[in-house]
């Protein structure tokens, strides 16, 4: 399996503060699926931003789909960008734009023609079971409805990496499980898939998942088997 | 490309802030318009003076014996109308004369003793061959004064360059006062639009993609906002003109918008909305430009 | 025990959709704690909202501190917020304020004397742990110490009653366990508490709560105890 | 109260469409200030010219007979003199009398034939006196005519109070324009603080605690872009009244401002300030007013 992120000896600072994280070195292998936990203002919002090239590290070395992602030309990022399906904390729906709209964002972003647009945004309706709010606009709905079509907007594209920065806070179990199942089916057809959440009782639900745990800035890994991915699978 | 179609429109909301810049461009349009109409009229007016003066020449004979003159006058106009550079010569109108002195030397002026002199009225085809014409009528009549317009009317004529040069003053001041509105709009429309525009960025949207679509919101915007203003303007210089012909003030009347100045002012919210497109589109892409 | 909420066959309708609430009958008592639970959309912040006071029912009636709150004059209004805190479901901090000014802001309305703010303002960051962040602005503070400041603005006045939509969403399992404390001193010192949450783990956490669960816009109580607190507690 | 304290001033931030609107309050408060200039300065050119004209008239001998009209002038002259109504009467020096005669009859006219007539400016107290002195006139010297500077300048007078007229619906049209764009200001201020506005409200504060707030906001807003557009708008002032000084241009020159329009100048942006913030009060209650 290839290495689809290599963070090295990353760094992140905001403005003139200390470091936000610090040393990060680890690899995470494409198709595989990983949790990220740590206590609240670890650093994980951090690290995804990283990630989804919301941000730039301070110090270091990103590689992103082979590619080094810190010098990577802007005109290259929106194409990157699409590559991956992000999940934000906040959610970051259109106000003004109804569900269905809010999900087909990414696909007419891609330039997809407007009627193979329907099916798969109705499918995804469905699949996060907002069918009777297809038109509701985000104000009009739940804190768990608005994180369901935060959901479905990110997974749509079916994305070679899912980044979902706590995607099941604002959800009841049952309809979490639901959705962690959504991600391990977009798991299994290829999509490497970072989850970071407090839910501890999720990290059951997949038994190959990994485990990140962000402490202090700094990404704990015992094991090793982050920063050696592939020594670590030869090993088990 | 994602600007280009329909569901695409309801991206950029179409909030209440919106809609108050574009009631401020109808304002600043109407404001633009009807400064540009007093700025092209009072110039109309003043090359309308200028190529009334420049080509005219009276010729005045005062002469006491009425005999005298008249002759004078008659050999004076025969001697102009075969001339090249002559397009006409004529006595003025007695009565008509007679008229016009009257507020300045009163009635009493005219049937009493003062010697009343006759005059010609000469329009030349150019205005350089005044000279000449000059010499030829101190030729025949000595005692002839040669007044060229532009010499009698310069006061009027030095007062209306005045009121043009304020004109255009105006019309100067209101169009950069509405440039920077525009572009004042362009850049509060960014900042209202701010979220959306953050969304589409992380959602892989290029640059070009997010102007485009802003430019257009900016565009439809102004082009609205302005034509209406527009609009407003050209029926208020409407009415305007309409009171103007009702009152039959002289000066003013003569101050009129041909098809050519019509034109202009219809232009005016087209070029605003390319400048507000521009402007917004700049802003977008200096703005994204800033960020990763 | 004094009942300080009484719901009586109250339903609330957005706009001219279904009812979103129906036949709600209930009574809350004067210093208890209680859970409320229920799938996402059921109805949990809509409920809160009309004890809030955001929102006014379609039908029913409302008894808020003894006193009809249906048909209450606006003017009257304020003075009863005032005796409600309220943690929202999506923060609603103001962005360009700091977190300490944030957390001063009910303080602020309510008119206390500028110096008689910082004491206790600092003293609430250093409960929700964020007393190195007190100059920071909500857009620079993670989710989870987002939070943290909306829970720390809703107790800072020692409302009569706390109202929390899913405060602990976004913080990791400790902190959860240590806001449940804050909320449960504020109970002993005769606050009435009621939380909407998902996190069934919580509940556990204060064995004297009531529980409360929503379905569908209707509120379960096949006790009877939610309609009739004080016979139930004869009868315990 | 909360709008009283220091913390409470960041409450309502200090955003970049805010910062757009006090450049577009700045922009139309520079052209009101201009336009009310043009106004105020017109308006005090017509008053001038009425109060010039009204009270005088001048007498006008025509007599061939140099010696028959210089008693005909001494005898008026001394008998206006002393009456109570006349203010002033003297000959008009007849040098400046050539001189002002030059462009009309040319200097060939002056020292021809022509019988150069006297005349004799009368100053009154009250216009009303005219037709008295003109009857005392014609009893010393029966050729004589009067003219009222009124008649005379009639059509000068009406051209200026056209003038004054347009320049007084500029004014009327500027300062709607300024007074809809601070409304739409207001409003569109309460949009960008919609959020902070709803949790105020729902954190207790009452309806007029908020409206403190804003309307506090947009006056800040207002005065601040509104001096700077006054400032520079008398900046401009005061050096197109140089240049006019510098050419001076005989008809405009008389238009000048005098303190009170100055004073009515600074007062302008006070004006649009309390206008806006009363907008902006009524804008916030009625917004909460709507809502629970
Ligand atoms: N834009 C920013 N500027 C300054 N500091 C920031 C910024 N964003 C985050 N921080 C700080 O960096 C630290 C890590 O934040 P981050 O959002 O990564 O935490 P997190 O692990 O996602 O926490 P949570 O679980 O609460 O969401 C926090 O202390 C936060 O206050
Ligand atoms: N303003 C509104 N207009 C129309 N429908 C609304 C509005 N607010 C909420 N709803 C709908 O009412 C239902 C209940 O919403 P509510 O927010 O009360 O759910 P909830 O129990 O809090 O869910 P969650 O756990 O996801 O926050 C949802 O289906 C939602 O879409
Ligand atoms: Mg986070
Ligand atoms: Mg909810």
């Amino acid at each position: 399996m290839a290495n689809i992120v290599q963070f090295e000896n990353v760094g992140l600072r905001y403005g003139t503060g200390p470091e936000t994280l610090s040393d990060l070195s680890f690899t995470l292998r494409a198709g595989a699926f990983y949790f990220m936990t740590g206590t609240s203002g670890a650093g994980k919002t951090s690290l995804l931003k990283l990630l989804y090239l919301a941000q730039r590290p301070s110090r270091g070395v990103i590689r992103l789909f082979g590619e080094d992602a810190v010098t990577l030309p802007r005109s290259r990022l929106p194409g990157f960008r699409r590559r991956i399906g992000v999940v934000f904390q906040d959610f970051r729906l259109v106000p003004h734009l109804s569900a269905f709209d809010n999900i087909a964002l990414p696909l007419r972003v891609a330039g997809m023609p407007e009627d193979e647009i329907d099916e798969p945004v109705r499918e995804m309706l469905a699949w996060v079971g907002l069918k009777d709010r297809t038109n509701a606009r985000p104000p009009t709905l739940s804190g768990g409805e608005q994180q369901r079509i935060a959901i479905a907007r990110a997974v749509i594209t079916r994305p070679e990496i899912l980044v979902a920065d706590e995607p099941t806070g604002n959800v009841d179990p049952d309809m979490a499980e639901r959705l962690l199942h959504l991600f391990d089916s977009l798991n299994r057809l290829g999509t490497t898939v970072v989850v970071a959440t407090h839910d501890l009782h999720l990290l059951s639900r997949i038994p190959d998942a990994q485990m990140m745990r962000i402490e202090g800035g700094r990404l704990l890994d015992p094991t090793g088997s982050l920063r050696n991915p592939h020594g670590a699978e030869a090993a088990a | 490309m994602i600007a280009a179609r329909a569901p695409d429109r309801r991206l950029l909301d179409d909030g209440r802030a919106t809609r108050a810049m574009r009631w401020i461009m109808a304002i600043m349009l109407f404001l633009t318009v009807l400064a540009a109409a007093l700025g092209l009229a009072t110039w109309a007016a003043t090359r309308a003076l200028d190529s009334d003066l420049a080509g005219r020449l009276t010729v005045q004979i005062v002469e006491g014996d009425a005999a005298v003159r008249d002759r004078s006058v008659a050999a004076i106009i025969a001697a102009l109308r075969p001339r090249p550079e002559v397009r006409a010569a004529a006595e003025v109108d007695r009565a008509r004369l007679a008229q016009l002195l009257e507020p300045w030397l009163g009635e009493a002026g005219l049937d009493a003793d003062l010697p009343m002199p006759a005059m010609i009225d000469v329009d030349l085809t150019t205005p350089a061959a005044a000279a000449a014409i000059e010499r030829l009528v101190r030729g025949i009549a000595p005692q002839a004064r040669i007044d060229a317009h532009a010499q009698w009317l310069a006061p009027v004529r030095g007062f209306i360059a005045t009121l043009a040069l304020l004109a255009g003053g105006l019309v100067v001041l209101v169009a950069s006062a509405t440039t920077l509105v525009v572009l004042l709009a362009a850049r509060s429309g960014l900042d209202t639009h701010r979220d959306t525009i953050e969304v589409l960025h992380m959602l892989g949207s290029t640059d070009v993609q997010v102007a485009r679509l802003f430019q257009r919101r900016i565009a439809i915007d102004t082009l609205l906002g302005g034509a209406v203003g527009t609009l407003l303007a050209v029926a208020f210089l409407i009415f305007i003109g309409s009171q103007i012909d009702r009152l039959g003030a002289e000066i003013v009347g003569g101050v009129t918008l041909r098809p050519a100045d019509w034109a202009i002012l219809a232009m005016m919210p087209l070029g605003f909305t390319l400048m507000a497109t521009i402007a917004a589109r700049m802003t977008v892409l200096g703005a994204l430009g800033r960020r990763l």
